[in-house]
């Protein structure tokens, strides 16, 4: 990812828009931008999604594969969470080995979905010890307008949810949906004119500060943190973005259910 | 091409496993403005196959090495996404994709103009997300719909098809299953216009009268491509 | 986490493993000057932890694409050694790290007066020799201590620990067994002055009353390490 | 590869030349260079070639693996053909990663012998399911003066046709020759000056355009063609260069029968 | 690694230094500088020490792994050797692929104690055929003020004479220590100033020319040498190492026996 | 070195198993003007070994960073053909490659006259077509060929040879058979007009009077080989 430089103009720019409450987009602090999300839209893949927040477009696809079980977990399968922002996705990114940011995404994200056990990796054994499903969740960025973090999570746990284990083209029994347990959801905030909003777009990005990543779960607990870039927040502002979280982690959730 | 010989695919009526005749083309959609940061894009289905392209540019060529004093360059790659294939496609190097990715800026280099932007770089990003048979073509005829949604001015439009052999009989634009069992695969990539050439590959087996029947096959399917991409760029949709 | 549930952890009387209480630190030394040829190093000790820091710089930045008009950039990779883990960790690329490194240098950047050297680059190498459980914070909060040893100013020393969940109980500062078992982590770096975080990360299954009590762990685990930390920068010694 | 800086008196001068039915050379426009080819020039190949064309020199060598099938085709060895041009070979053939050009150059090759079914895969196999030949075709360049392709499409051909499995060194049998059922050969055509030429030379290959290579069988049947770089060409033209390759390769394959 | 400026004042200063016998800090030609030597100082390590050679510092620890034996030599296990110089180490060490440097520190320490067959490869098969252990010894340079070669090596050596191999935790019998029949012991030589010096710090071989590295075993045999960087040496120079190589390697040999 | 001791290499009367005595050299041929395209080459054979090098330069050193305001800088590159060993050789980054060309690097710049040619670099290919056992002296020593072909000067050419150790006996230019079972390997490289070294290698295991040996016969070699590289030069081809 090329560094872009930071306008200084944005981000005064930015800095008044907040002093009255307002941003660049005229949004509300804590407003997200206009969701569309669709499943099962790639033919080739197992399980898929296509989220769309604002012009951030991502898609998200399942793959399978039998793998042998690791010898001190003979009776469970796997997950694999991968991310690729290619050059497609904007002017910033370029092609090349993996980024420290899309390492960061990819993993943010995985961890997100494998930390809230969602996935009963214990369904997965074929064969206890010799066979067992790897899923594979691969998130790829087409349009990147801000927020892929939100963006990559809510297309990742969407096409887990919409997706059916192969087993005919594996010759290893019948086809059946992957079942999920539930349904954790990433709200991502960033700082902005010196206060954190929710869902920043790419200028508010590009002329912000740092950002938090919370994953809830269905009972609003806690799955995974992420904070990112420079900056340093306080515990007071923390819990009002954790308020935030719990809120709108759940609208999302009926959203997608 | 994997030259299964023995599995019948063209029936007693000279029809093939999806109805279609020997000349006939897969369906068609193309969509532009799909790629909502990018400069210029598109969106085509062909058959199963899907591809979205973003162009960026003209804009600064670095690492200066690769700047040239009297035109642009194109930096264009083409990509199959990891959830595209039947088996999951390992992200990362690959040669085929390095192939079609020169061969590609080739046939683009062909038709842009690109003495009107001396030491800038178009960057064309061609992204296959679902795979059938023929994506090359379809990345091709995608990236030059791109191209024009961007701005960038052509010579005209390039517009990629294929042709190939089955059961020892030519036809167009080969699906999934018959490239599987194909003999021989023809893609071109042809200016509608005058007809010219500015891609030109093909592997397999065809005889000198087969290789002119799947020549004469692309120049039509050219024609009716084009028309579904005019059609494309003036309306914002072809469906 | 590991999460396999039902293997006990802490006794009846709530002492883990190890005989610690619940909210106990493991053993910790600091030593500043331990390589020779750095501008500034720290050796942490933490539990069977080792961390080796060395800070060079501020020095030019090049290439000169990374450079910055206004402010220093900090160049921080973290590492594991070979032989710093019971399976041989294999030298080369490594996602984990790189994130690790990534979140460590958005911490120090956050408290480094970077403005004062624009241009220029500072390097921070986290070497861990000796893993147990929790490296990311030992390398972060030797990162610190090694930045003051090499002179650079900062706003604060960033203090890094971690509390976690084991057998459903909250604990501060897992250790190897714990970690192999527990439920949940949660690293954060703070600013022992102002009770501010730079460094947050989380990964597991807490409520948010369990969270609560990780983050309360944790703010107090800072304080106490931190007194060790300003010992070992005066007396060159903290142990 | 550095791009050389195209020099424009270069191609004035190779226009004029053409203007006049002329080459740099002084050949003909469809004239092809003094070509050397001697077989089974290198000791631990189990076959090679050394081909000269000019001041083009290339190797080709020929070395044997055991593989096992793949699941679905568990009858059938393999061939595999790569491309190595090293800064051996000019001055402008830089180290590194494969570079578009070698890629280009070691799949054409590839492809031309591969789709022509020269070599009966289901003869590479020695247990069905187990264990097949795996033939490696090594194209090595010692000295660049255009026209690569067709140098190791005839080397590569040629060290293939004189090769040996060394069943007795993996001791699986007696060693026996590869048989090759057909003989498929590559004319190389490049536009220098506006008008096609076959076997360009280095310096018409740098101020030159587009090339066409075209891989025929005995039967003049075609199985394999690219195009490589920027240019246009009509389908006259094209007929033109493929009424020559009719010919020519008649006369290659002679040669080296 | 980056190419430092060769400063041509301290090139000056270590001739006249030379020209009278002396040394940039001191020291007598053949003189070393202060050594400490401490094992099993790594917790994960099954065998581990630690050296400091003035400001030079550098560990080595050792893993063991379970190989299959090569077809060829079915009774033999494996000893592999590698060196890393990370940026840790000094302004000049740069990250990154292997760079030729560190490369040759690694196959030139390796050489020493392979070839001095100090390590039974024999005694470390356990099912012939089937497993057999891997040694893994590897360098990694904490600060570097010259002689890393020295430091590795004796670090090396004792790494693995203190070394217990882990078949409790493998599964295939009871813990014991890796025996080791010799002892080699790297000497190495700079010119400087237009001689040759012993052990040259990190200022000398910065203004230095090439260099020399003698590996002797117990009983003086030589095991391994290697000149490295630019210059020309004569037999004499050769003849004046070597003998102070073989006092020189038997002090050493005491210290860690 | 292997060391299969057990395996019988001397015959009764002190003759090698290719018949040759204790400080026999194998067959050497040398040819200049292989590679048309360069500015200067040379083909060796030695035994069925065959190293093929090219030499291009002096030319300007890009990218900028390696240029020497003082001097030339050698680009040497040492490599072995896929084909040029028994079991093939995959090409791409190989350690052992690595380090020969770093050494031979070295060797080449003790003789070349660097600083006739300030912020230059001269590039020398050395390619092993075909390999039996000491293949880095056959390169050097068609590198030193090759260079003169070229026109650079040197102070002298470098001739390399190696002497070794089998069945306890020390011999003169390792065959392959006899480096498969030998027990040590010194190869040297040498400048014929003084007897001085810029190349020395060793690995086995040679008591010092063993060692006195191998250096003699390597001596008594170089002078051998010497003439062969004149004759070449001279001629254009020494066989």
């Amino acid at each position: 990812m090329t560094i872009p430089i930071v306008p200084k103009l944005l981000r005064a720019h930015l800095g008044e828009l907040a002093a009255n409450d307002g941003r660049i987009d005229g949004r509300k602090q804590w407003e997200g931008r206009e969701l569309d999300v669709k499943h099962s839209v790639l033919p080739r893949a197992e399980g898929s999604a296509r989220v769309r927040m604002g012009d951030t477009i991502v898609f998200a696809g399942v793959k399978f594969q039998i793998m042998q079980p690791y010898p001190d977990r003979p009776n469970q399968g796997g997950l694999m969470c991968s991310a690729e922002v290619r050059p497609i996705a904007g002017r910033h990114w370029e092609a090349g080995p993996p980024s420290p940011e899309s390492i960061e995404l990819g993993r943010v994200v995985d961890r997100g979905i494998r930390e809230s056990g969602c996935i009963d990796v214990d369904s997965l054994c074929i064969i206890p010890g010799e066979k067992a499903w790897q899923v594979i969740l691969d998130l790829f960025a087409i349009s990147d307008d801000g927020n892929l973090f939100d963006a990559f999570a809510l297309a990742g746990i969407t096409a887990l949810r919409n997706a059916t284990i192969p087993a005919e083209r594996f010759e290893v029994g019948e086809d059946e949906p992957l079942t999920l347990s539930k349904t954790p959801i990433m709200c991502s905030y960033h700082r902005v004119g010196g206060r954190f909003v929710y869902d920043a777009s790419g200028r508010e990005e590009l002329g912000g500060d740092e950002r938090i990543h919370i994953t809830l779960g269905d009972d609003d607990n806690v799955h995974s943190l992420q904070k990112g870039l420079k900056g340093i927040f306080t515990a007071d502002e923390f819990a009002e973005i954790m308020g935030h979280a719990c809120d709108r982690t759940k609208e999302l959730r009926e959203l997608i259910n | 091409m994997g030259g299964y010989g023995d599995v019948q695919m063209i029936d007693e009526n000279g029809l093939r496993v999806d109805g279609r005749g020997p000349g006939d083309l897969r369906e068609i959609t193309i969509e532009t403005g799909v790629v909502p940061v990018a400069d210029g894009s598109c969106r085509m289905t062909w058959g199963t196959n899907e591809a979205i392209v973003a162009v960026y540019g003209p804009m600064e060529a670095h690492p200066r090495k690769i700047q040239r004093q009297d035109r642009a360059v194109l930096d264009v790659a083409y990509n199959m996404a990891p959830f595209s294939t039947t088996d999951r496609m390992r992200p990362g190097f690959n040669r085929r994709s390095r192939e079609i990715s020169k061969v590609t800026k080739d046939a683009l280099e062909s038709v842009v103009l690109l003495e009107l932007y001396p030491r800038s770089k178009i960057r064309i990003s061609i992204e296959i997300v679902s795979a059938e048979a023929g994506t090359r073509c379809v990345g091709l005829t995608a990236a030059s719909v791109a191209l024009a949604d961007a701005g960038i001015p052509m010579t005209d439009m390039v517009v990629s098809v294929a042709s190939g052999k089955i059961n020892d009989i030519v036809v167009c634009d080969l699906n999934k299953e018959e490239d599987n069992y194909g003999e021989a695969d023809l893609p071109m990539g042809i200016l509608p216009n005058s007809g010219e050439l500015v891609f030109l590959q093909m592997d397999g087996d065809l005889s000198q009268e087969e290789f002119k029947q799947a020549w004469d096959y692309n120049m039509d399917a050219a024609q009716a491509v084009h028309e579904m991409m005019v059609e494309a760029l003036k309306g914002g949709g072809s469906q």
